[in-house]
């Protein structure tokens, strides 16, 4: 009853929603979820509720369940070349299993 | 006289205003927990910027249009040359990248609108007088100063990569626009030039200005701590350039605002208000728009610069601008 | 008259309530980014609900009941009777399935609080006096519009599906009750009636109003404007309907009003108020209530028609109840 | 010292919170996350933390992780012929490896 | 008198602080959905708390600080001896393990900021006077009543596992004071001491005080019915230590509260602070840091206990310190 | 291209932070990101976003990609053994798949 599928996630600065979307409506992706949060790297700690001065630097998670795995690997290769070569950010794929496949 | 000032400076950090800006930092430094919840402090700034769009909406309706062109055009000056005059300073100074230095030099030519409501609050509590529409000469600072930036990197970047083409700026115009805060800041002067919201400026945007302002420097002073330690990785020219450049576009914004006088009259509270604007340096809105647009600058450079050093020096120099403007001004 | 009516029209909208309103829907046309957070916008609307609660309640405390009664019987009729009107009009209309139509007839005789608290700024800033407690009949008006939706609905599923059996009305009465929105309202009303909130309301609850009002006002146009997107998706009819209820449902509610008059005295911003409540369609609490109630129809349909025309236009027909009660209503 | 577990995430509407609350709680689900977010799919945009007029209508993700994998998938299925027959959200299943199995 | 005090006592109801409380318990207790939004709760708290204590330093400026010292040294008594007897009593009583024991004193001895403004709006309502500095005695009381449990705490675990070694307070010291609570409180303090707030404070944070108050009474209603329930799961002794409690801990603040009107001419109002701060458990900052502090106490009892029981009833018992200083300090 | 990984996520009370941040800076763990919640289990229920009275006892679910995968189970192990004896809190592990292996 179940279909194999792959979860793409990705965590980022909301500034780069608008290039990262591009890039899943450049493959059809057909919807994705957003989460806000916070969280710490290379470049420090973004607060995870306190205020951010610049909404635009805030940490979201965008996750994307998507029945292709090739598509699912063109997207995070896509993203690690043009977004996250300059910016700050993280992507990674997990194996999930999906019910009602026609959804995706 | 030195003495004199320093009495009204020590005064001036106990007016609110600066008081909890200086809080703010204490606060961070002493590691409280203390926390501003994030939908609280959006909410602020868009209420802060309708309120100075509407107070300058209104008050423009009964303006005298060409009294505006002037002081408007100065501004414009102001924004796109202190960029310049950063570019050229930064790029003079060891350790700074081309990238960083125009980065730097955009949001210290663009507007703060803390500062800039910092300042109006300021003026009031003095019983200086500027005429209502200042405030609406933010964006005529603000967007060629952006501007001027992201065309100075692309340029930088076209040189040495060789290629040729011309630069799109009205994207760029468009973008800044519907930013959020510059969306608020309009759409309280379109509220207020077009319709007749005087009841509820009067009951609820004005009198709650003052204390929403009061929070928003706590949260400023906490950011500025926080974002002093970042500074800290990079090249010490960044924090010189951040103490002295609020107090230079500080001085060449009240002198814009003299001879804005001069030519057609403007009041010295506008002078004020026009040093204000050219010594604050963009916080909240400028920094986004700099960062997906030179995406090569470090933003711990600018953002550190601006947020860390800039805003809290441009903030306590309003008082600076105040006493220069009772010395010059002569009652 | 028509230029007259033109003319206060126009000025109408200058009015601070639908100058926000249009301001919102012109900022989410322009794409701009700016945003209300949603931690404020459902603080806002529990304040108001609140305010309209407590005011209501402490005049009822000295109203004599027995003049609640007649316009709280007419409230029912109205809400009760809007919906089945509503579902009759819809049924005839081409492309709409009977889920949809009996879905939107809901919203449609249910009430918003927004354009109801719309409708008290706009009457006191023209000075029209009204009965305190005429905001309480909001209740009275909005649960039997969805519950005769919801009965509606389980009808034709019934006759569709040829099962037999009652249709329980005590689960969903005790569901709208419980809903955030009535809770506010119905709070208020007990404070109001039961303690003696007078201070906090005069000091907090009221001065705010308006301001709040018009911060939620932004919000409603922002929303309207994104939902017109998604009412293009689905039959041109709900967009005849959506503009054409309000002003029916708004001259019945005025006529209710008038009757309420003769037989007992009703003021004549009373019955403007009736209007605007019935003008009025849900847009916050409303949508819910009937997506969990009907899941078969379609919330692009009714919740689109509500939010994206309905409310739009039943706030932009307040002006035309005043000036209908001052035609109808000799001073 | 892990034991394998299922996590089963769910994307809906928040009003559908209860009907899925139900179906967790007849597995005796012996706990479960909520988070807030925003999204995209065929019925258009949720905003992440701007307003939503209708609470109810916004996107919450649930998580719950369980040792028992059929009762994982009998939730699935209860969820893709209940709920998600008619209203928005997506089902996922993924195998993730749990501490302290006894918590759970 | 009795009948007088009924009477008193159910007007006292009335009033605004004591209604909303109730209004939300009841709200809870109906399943209402109706919610305050987190951000709102967090901020609402800030600004109480800034509030009280640029109140209070504004007011300290003035002061003669020799004044301050008997109460400062009462409260700090009264916040240790709070908590050593209720872990002597608690300790004697069936079922309750020490470190619960412990954990639930330290509640009950330390202070609730929510309870404390609840106080200080009925004063001011039934305009009884009180020195503008007593709101500060806060700090003075609380953070000795977390350390004295702490330090029970770890006593009994060096005792029971045999362990040596002192035990660290500066630690915990510092740690309370870096609280988002206290952080407030001593920023306000400290901005009103050596700052001019006096405009902000007049024209903001003050009359929003008695507004937001009711609001926090609504959260701190419907919080404690759903701790209620959870409280049902530990001993029921739990239940009669947090009603007896408050009374009890309320009659010793108000007698050092009386030794110091005789001692030092202390006021009646600030006998009844005294009285509220001690009768008050804390909700909002104490159970965090008992819970880091006591891992092994479990939270269901201390924090059903303060916020399910002992906040209600030291909210509702105000009344009772206002009509205690009515007999005992003749007008 | 991608590179096995894996993932360990932390859903527990806020002010359990600063003692997990601990054990994750123990294993020099580059990154990690946090989101806000609520939730339902033994100890009864976190509300998602109206008040939680102390903002210190609302959950957060806390998430780091680790390429070392016994370190992520050393992590795991760590926290069950000293921050989730005595406090509620759950962890669990998955296998992901990073791109830009780098960055972690
Ligand atoms: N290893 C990681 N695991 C999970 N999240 C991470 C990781 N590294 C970075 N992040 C997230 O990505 C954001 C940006 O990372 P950075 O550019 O390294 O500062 C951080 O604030 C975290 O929210
Ligand atoms: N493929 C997907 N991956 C992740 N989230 C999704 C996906 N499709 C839909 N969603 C989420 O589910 C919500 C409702 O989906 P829909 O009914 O398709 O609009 C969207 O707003 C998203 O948050
Ligand atoms: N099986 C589970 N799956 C997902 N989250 C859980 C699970 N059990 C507990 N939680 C989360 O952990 C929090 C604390 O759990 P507890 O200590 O059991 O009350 C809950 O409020 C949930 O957010
Ligand atoms: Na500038
Ligand atoms: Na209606
Ligand atoms: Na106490």
């Amino acid at each position: 009853m179940t279909t194999p599928a792959t979860k793409i996630s990705i965590v980022a600065e909301r500034f780069l929603l608008p290039q990262i979307e591009r890039v899943l409506e450049a493959e059809r992706v057909s919807g994705y979820s957003i989460f806000p949060g916070g969280g710490k790297g290379a470049h420090g700690i973004h607060p995870v509720d306190g205020a951010s001065l610049v909404r635009e630097f805030s940490i979201v998670k965008l996750e994307a369940v998507i029945l292709d795995r090739p598509a699912a690997e063109r997207i995070a290769e896509a993203l690690a070349r043009e977004s996250f070569q300059r910016h700050s950010g993280i992507v990674w794929l997990e194996s999930v299993e999906v019910v009602r496949a026609e959804k995706f | 006289m030195i003495l004199d000032f320093l009495a009204t400076f020590g005064a001036q950090l106990q007016k609110p205003t600066l008081a909890f800006l200086i809080g703010g930092m204490v606060l961070a430094a002493l590691g409280s927990r203390f926390e501003i919840p994030d939908a609280i402090y959006r909410f602020v700034v868009a209420l802060l910027l309708l309120r100075i769009g509407l107070g300058a909406g209104i008050e423009i309706r009964e303006a005298d249009l060409a009294e505006l062109i002037v002081p408007a055009i100065l501004a414009m000056v102001l924004g796109a040359g202190i960029v310049l005059l950063g570019r050229f300073t930064l790029g003079k100074l060891p350790g700074v990248r081309v990238e960083d230095g125009v980065a730097t030099a955009g949001l210290f030519g663009a507007v703060s609108a803390s500062t800039l409501a910092a300042g109006m609050v300021m003026l009031d509590a003095e019983s200086v007088a500027f005429e209502g529409w200042v405030p609406a000469l933010y964006p005529f600072m603000d967007i060629p100063a952006l501007i001027t930036a992201i065309v100075l990197a692309q340029l930088h970047r076209k040189r040495k990569e060789g290629t040729e083409g011309r630069v799109a700026l009205w994207p760029i115009i468009v973008d800044s626009l519907r930013g959020a805060a510059l969306s608020a800041l309009l759409l309280g002067l379109a509220l207020g030039l077009l319709a007749r919201p005087e009841s509820v400026y009067e009951s609820f945007y004005d009198p709650l200005f003052r204390g929403l302002l009061s929070i928003l420097m706590l949260v400023m002073g906490m950011e500025a701590y926080s974002r002093l330690a970042e500074l800290r990785r990079v090249a010490h020219v960044y924090a010189a350039y951040a103490v002295a450049a609020p107090l230079v576009h500080g001085l060449l914004g009240f002198g814009a605002g003299y001879v804005a006088h001069v030519l057609t009259g403007f009041s010295p509270g506008g002078a004020v208000l026009l040093a204000v604007m050219a010594a604050s340096s963009s916080d909240i809105s400028g920094p986004p728009t700099l960062r997906a647009a030179i995406p090569t600058a470090n933003p711990s450079a600018y953002v550190g610069s601006s947020t860390g050093i800039g805003t809290p020096v441009a903030l306590l120099s309003i008082p600076l601008w105040l006493a220069l403007a009772e010395t010059v001004f002569p009652a």
